[in-house]
């Protein structure tokens, strides 16, 4: 039997949510192809734009892939390059972080970063009804950090709420940690931290306890990783919710894309993957213990 | 064991011994391994892919190569290829309203990235001659400097070109002349100019003196400061080069751009056998070196033998090897 | 060795009234608040040849850069052609015909000789190099210079007589019509020197301006037109050739009569073997080397230059791979790296002082105590006493340095062989091995070093030297190896301790021989 | 007279000249600025977290400053914490079902951390005296290596400490004597134990002698090779304590542990007056160079004077400044 070859590629594991992405894609690969006997897949991660698209020429080049997945490192670089492989008439599913031109994936499955953002800000809106003053910490400089950050403003505009600062945490702990010592150092008086990341959120957490001031503030993080899960679920006055931007989206996106070849089920167009607020009352269904995130 | 005396680094490179056969050899043992891996390997659009994709490296590790000889080193290379392209990218959208989008608009873009380039070329050699501070404190500030300063110009983001510019722009990277791509043809006269101008002509004498002993070449008239200024100008007008054709492959910059790229050109540069410490250098080492890095990515994709994590592991155990296939001298570092 | 090329009289006569080409006049330099030089005004005729002769630290060398441009002069004038002139580097001074010959080697040590011999003077064919006549010339120069190695050859890779082969072929390519030379001869043997006269005697008839300094005053005496004597930075005797004999030139130098060079010969005692060497190679280079060496003897080497004497002492000495046997006090040792020799009580002087011998870079103390730190060190290193070792070296061995924490590559050769000589004597070592003991050294200082080998002897110690001028093995050694080609020619006592015999020897000639031609 | 013998008493001490100062002007200039910027900035409890997670670069600088003053380098530092650390937690985690959650496997933990940076250390050091690679090289070469193994051990993920042994092992970074924290301590213990061993061992002088003439150290007895891979053993050792420092911190190793420290090490090393080319090297200067680093930073969090895009930038061009601080000395390369 003619086998199909599907390349998936995707930003390397430079940080905890990346790992999490990552580590589905890869189970889901090994899961398929011990259930697909007919499915090939290849799987490449990049360290930065330029190498991702090498990769995909790669696998153009030299493994006839019929399908690519692929979650663009950025948009505009990567467009050009998949457009190109849509044109030599293989399938294509994006993740995550859509394309500049429109209409080149068959199948889109994306989060939603300026909802992440927007969630995270009503809940801070709801939590904050008379304002306060918060810190906010940022990812890595990129776009989706960008919209992410808007999303949030957009939502706390005109609550009362304060930010008093914003610095890069560039989603590392040791960095988050860092930053959230010297705003401590900085103000006395902080409610609560949008540390916009579960990984930025422990080095928000160690730096809290280590200033002893772990009563003083509240912290939401992001992106569902399981400890945060659990303490949302202990009821952690601290953690008090999570918002959704689940890693195994790439899970999904990969699934669906071999269920494209080895089934006729209609699996293309768009799907969002929406940014759901975790607080105590549905914190279990969103536990995965055995995830690395 | 008590070795002989001769700090003997690189017999000269006149004679083709085993330690010039060194990179080859890994070369040669890279491609068996990728043809029998997957025969595709050799098809002429994975071999066009592979040479054109390392054309960038390359052509910064030419330049590498002189500033390495000189006994210099140059750490803001990767950083300096994204300020450069951020630039280049928002000088050409600046100018579509002008000049709309035309030819015309990329040549003034191109223009600006080659004279940007022997700019922060000069600026790290001024530093580095004048001031007298060690190159790897001033590049490895101005690497710093540079990636803030595309996070700053990109507001964090992506700096992309102007679509439609874009796709008059793009055969500079995806066109060529006789089926060879322009990076490819690039690269080679690169290289060939390079070789020529260190073998063949004063300035690469003057390189290798330098290197070798400063005071020496002082005394006998080369003058050092301008020698060694001019190797950052070239290599920094060859990272502008190299900027040149990488804007048309990707359309954008950002602080991603150009990652990691110096410690790959130094990399390229050493397993070719150009000596760290200076006075010896050899530009079609490094060439072998750059095609060595770039076909591991390549050979790495081409199977599913390890994981992708392990990538790196298998990238840092071949670089050492194709040095230790060389390591007949005796190094003293 | 008899001057077969001497000038007759009336050339240097009929060049010396012509108007010096390059003169000093008044010039003053100090180094930081130490003056060096005090009002030297020297003047340099064409075709003739002037000496400039004086104890280490005379200030030669200085007087020498500030000529050719390499060093600023603090006051007084350069005057080139009757006009006065400022070389702000020395690359001005050579594009006006003024070439130096440094004291110490300004080669680069990873380039081939044809590289270093047209560095910054490349020969071009439009852009490109002219590679095939650069070696054309390089081969041209070399053979000129009778020193047959391949211009292609890496300069690190060469004997120091080639490298100061080396040297003045790359001052020849040059043309000048003033040429310096700081010591060319001290690293050079007979029939080096030979060659080099030669080119002299050339350039000479060519109308070139020569200054030269030697610590071998019967060279001077031989080919200088003029001599100048400076005594601590200052000129103390300008000369004319035949007004002072070499005896004069070495008491105005010193400033003191000088005594027999050499004190009296220790003959052997027939004591105890210390070391015993058999069946010894080291490398390819020396093949099946045995000797002996008594308790309180010293036992010359002698030999043609290339002749391997460095190469067996470093064999011996533990850095490089050697095979065969070797007893100290009777007892068979293996020595693999020179901490092994040390421990074993041995220790070796390089020949070459500033590659293999002292840190430049340092300063006295810590070069001093390097060999034998452990002697200066519990846990910590004991600063007091390497303070006080330092004392004591500076008084045993009469160093002389500007100041105390100067940089050893700031002091003068003279005294940094003292320095050197200080240091491995602090391991306190049963035998010493000492190679080119007096390589640059003025006649004052040599003589302090014939003193303080005699000493050692004296002490106790058994000392072996190895050195290419042949006055200093005989005056100083009660017997002699000769070695020839890597292996020991021959071993002389006694009467036999004399140049006819050690040359011969050297050379392969039998007794009765035809002397070389 | 152009000789003298001098015999001046009080020789040989230390001379404080503006190079020496160069650094420590930085650093007062640094501290004067942040106080002015944001008075909290000298509160002891901003002191405290400066110093302490300075630590972790000042211990492996300190290491680092041995290494180059013996004419080396070592590019896998960075990696090989990441690694160290996740070795650590991962063998800690296996270690409870038998032992319980108890200090015992800590100890344990922070045993097999510091044996394990000998070993990465002396893989260096052979590596690189045994085969005689570059140290360049191979350092590259274990970096790359040393990152792709915590990626692969993690499975891309972050590897983290028993969340209850965590809780035992906190106070080794948090903790500390008479209200300084361990790391702290730690960092002042090897400063001094570096400084003494820099100026007033045998191994110091050795390592000095070696940078300076290779050559010469050989004729004096010194041991070359040992003491060269020497450095590189103290300096694995030295990364092995960072890493029992640094996991208590936040309890977790990723392929993000540790990145770029290798540059952040060197950089701190040179800014304190090391020369890169070897043959010399100030333990106290590589402490100064650590904190003027450290406060680069904090200083930049402390107030909000320019974009956090831009911190970068500065940090840059006070990394060049400090340099140039100190740059009388005109540098060769
Ligand atoms: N750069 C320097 N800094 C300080 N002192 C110096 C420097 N260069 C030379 N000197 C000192 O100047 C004096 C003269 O040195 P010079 O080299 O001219 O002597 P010289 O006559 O050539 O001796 P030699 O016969 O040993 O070569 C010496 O005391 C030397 O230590
Ligand atoms: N590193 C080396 N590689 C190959 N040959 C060498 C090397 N070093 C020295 N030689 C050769 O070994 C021989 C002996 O060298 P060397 O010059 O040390 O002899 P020597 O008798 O000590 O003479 P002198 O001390 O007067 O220079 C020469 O032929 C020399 O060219
Ligand atoms: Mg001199
Ligand atoms: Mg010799």
């Amino acid at each position: 039997a003619d086998t199909t070859v599907i390349g998936v590629s995707i930003p390397a594991a430079t940080h905890g949510w990346a790992g999490g992405m990552n580590f589905h894609a890869k189970t889901t690969v090994e899961r398929l192809e011990a259930t697909y006997p007919e499915l090939d897949f290849v799987l490449a991660t990049a360290s930065d734009p330029a190498k991702q698209v090498n990769d995909i020429e790669d696998m153009m080049a030299t493994r006839n892939i019929d399908a690519l997945v692929v979650l663009p490192f950025e948009s505009e670089p990567l467009t050009a390059p998949v457009k190109r492989v849509k044109e030599s008439g293989a399938w294509v599913t994006v993740i995550d972080r859509g394309l500049s031109e429109d209409g080149i994936e068959d199948l889109y499955v994306a989060g939603d970063n300026p909802g992440f953002g927007y969630t995270s800000g009503m809940f801070f809106k709801e939590m904050m009804p008379d304002g306060g003053k918060i810190v906010v910490l940022r990812g890595i400089p990129t776009t989706i950090d960008n919209e992410r950050v808007d999303g949030f403003k957009a939502a706390i505009e005109g609550s009362g709420i304060e930010i008093l600062a914003m610095e890069h945490g560039n989603w590392n702990r040791d960095d988050a940690f860092t930053v959230m010592q010297d705003f401590l150092s900085k103000y006395p008086e902080i409610d609560a931290v949008w540390a916009s990341d579960d990984d930025m959120a422990i080095g928000v957490l160690g730096a809290m306890k280590e200033a002893g001031r772990t009563d003083e503030m509240w912290v939401l993080g992001g992106a569902g990783m399981k400890e945060m899960i659990k303490r949302v679920a202990d009821g952690d006055p601290t953690i008090k919710a999570n918002v959704t931007y689940p890693p195994s989206m790439s899970a999904t996106a990969i699934e669906m894309t071999a269920l494209n070849f080895v089934s006729n089920a209609p699996v293309s167009g768009k799907f969002v993957i929406g940014s759901v607020l975790i607080t105590q009352e549905n914190a279990e269904k969103f536990y995965y213990p055995d995830s690395p995130f | 064991m008590a070795e002989t005396t001769t700090n003997a680094p690189g017999k000269g490179g006149f004679k083709f011994d085993i330690q010039a056969l060194g990179p080859i050899l890994a070369l040669i043992a890279l491609v068996v391994i990728g043809y029998l891996l997957n025969p595709d390997f050799l098809a002429s659009k994975n071999i066009t892919n592979v040479l054109s994709r390392s054309a960038f490296i390359g052509i910064m590790a030419v330049g590498m190569t002189f500033v390495i000889t000189a006994g210099g080193l140059d750490l803001s290379v990767g950083s300096m290829t994204a300020f450069i392209a951020g630039i280049m990218i928002m000088v050409m959208n600046g100018l579509i309203p002008a000049l709309g989008t035309t030819w015309g608009v990329i040549l003034v873009g191109m223009g600006v990235g080659l004279m940007l380039g022997a700019a922060a070329g000069a600026l790290n050699g001024i530093l580095i001659t004048r001031m007298g501070i060690e190159a790897f404190i001033v590049t490895l500030g101005m690497m710093v400097i540079f990636r803030s300063l595309v996070t700053w110009m990109a507001d964090g983001g992506t700096i992309s070109l102007n679509f439609s510019l874009g796709s008059i722009y793009e055969p500079v990277y995806y066109g060529g002349l006789f089926g060879i791509r322009w990076p490819i043809i690039v690269f080679a006269v690169v290289a060939v100019l390079g070789e020529i101008a260190m073998r063949h002509t004063a300035y690469g004498r003057h390189c290798a003196a330098i290197g070798s002993n400063e005071q020496v070449a002082r005394y006998s008239a080369v003058h050092v400061k301008n020698v060694r200024l001019m190797t950052y100008i070239v290599l920094g007008v060859l990272v502008g080069l190299a900027s040149v054709l990488y804007v048309p492959r990707l359309g954008s910059a950002s602080n991603s751009t150009g990652l990691l790229w110096e410690l790959e050109t130094i990399a390229a540069v050493i397993i070719g056998g150009t000596l760290l410490s200076g006075g010896y250098g050899r530009v079609w080492g490094t060439v072998v070196g750059v095609l060595i890095l770039g076909l591991i990515d390549n050979i790495l994709n081409l199977t599913d033998l390890v994981s992708p994590y392990l990538n790196g592991a298998i990238q840092g155990v071949i670089i050492i090897l194709a040095v230790v296939l060389q390591r007949a001298r005796t190094s003293s570092r | 060795m008899n001057p077969a090329i001497a000038t007759p009289e009336g050339q240097s006569q009929a060049t010396s009234p012509a108007a010096p080409t390059l003169a000093l006049l008044n010039v003053q330099r100090s180094f930081g608040p130490i003056q060096i030089l005090h009002d030297i005004s020297i003047e340099l005729h064409p075709g003739e040849v002037h000496a400039l002769i004086g104890e280490n630290g005379a200030g030669k060398s200085t007087t020498m850069k500030i000529m050719s441009g390499y060093l600023a002069a603090s006051a007084g004038e350069i005057v080139l052609d009757g006009a006065p002139v400022t070389f702000s580097r020395s690359r001005e001074a050579e594009a006006m015909g003024v070439t130096l010959i440094h004291q110490e080697f300004n080669l680069a040590q990873l380039l081939s000789v044809e590289q270093n011999i047209f560095l910054g003077h490349e020969l071009r064919k439009g852009w490109l190099l002219d590679h095939g006549s650069m070696r054309a010339k390089t081969r041209e120069l070399l053979e000129r210079l009778e020193t047959p190695i391949d211009p292609r050859a890496k300069t690190a890779d060469i004997s120091v007589p080639e490298k100061q082969m080396v040297e003045i072929a790359k001052a020849l390519s040059r043309k000048a019509r003033v040429l310096i030379m700081d010591e060319p001869t001290a690293a050079l043997t007979t029939r080096e020197t030979e060659v080099l006269f030669k080119q002299i005697e050339r350039l000479k008839a060519e109308g070139t301006a020569i200054l030269y300094t030697s610590h071998k005053l019967d060279e001077v005496a031989r080919i200088a037109d003029r001599v100048t004597v400076m005594r601590d930075g200052h000129i103390v005797r300008t000369a004319l050739r035949g007004e002072m004999d070499e005896d004069q030139m070495a008491e105005a130098m010193v400033g003191r009569e000088l005594s027999d060079m050499f004190p009296a010969k220790r003959p052997a005692s027939g004591a105890e073997t210390v070391l015993d060497v058999a069946n010894f190679s080291v490398g390819s280079i020396v093949k099946n080397v045995s000797f002996a060496l008594e308790r309180g003897e010293i036992l010359g080497f002698a030999g043609l230059v290339g002749s391997g004497r460095t190469e067996l002492m470093e064999g011996l000495f533990g850095v490089r791979s050697a095979s065969g046997s070797v007893a100290i006090n009777g007892a068979p040792v293996k020595i693999h790296s020179a901490e092994d020799a040390v421990n074993a009580g041995l220790v070796y002087l390089p020949e070459d002082r500033k590659e293999n011998g002292l840190i430049l870079t340092q300063d006295m103390r810590r070069n001093l105590t390097l060999l034998a730190l452990k002697k200066f060190t519990n846990v910590l290193i004991d600063g007091a006493a390497e303070e006080a070792a330092l004392d004591k070296a500076i008084v045993d061995f009469d160093i002389r340095a500007p100041s105390r924490d100067v940089l050893v590559g700031n002091m003068s050769g003279g005294n940094q062989q003292k320095v050197l000589l200080a240091k491995i004597m602090l391991a306190e070592p049963q035998i010493v091995i000492i190679d080119e003991p007096t390589r640059g050294i003025d006649v004052g200082t040599k003589q302090q070093f014939y003193t303080f080998i005699h000493q050692l002897a004296e002490a106790g110690h058994s000392v072996i030297v190895i050195s290419s001028e042949m006055t200093e093995v005989i005056g100083l050694c009660d017997r002699v190896c000769v070695m020839r080609r890597g292996e020991i020619a021959g071993e002389v006592t006694g009467a036999d301790v004399n140049e006819d015999t050690i040359v011969r020897l050297a050379m392969g000639l039998d007794k009765k021989g035809n002397g070389h031609g």
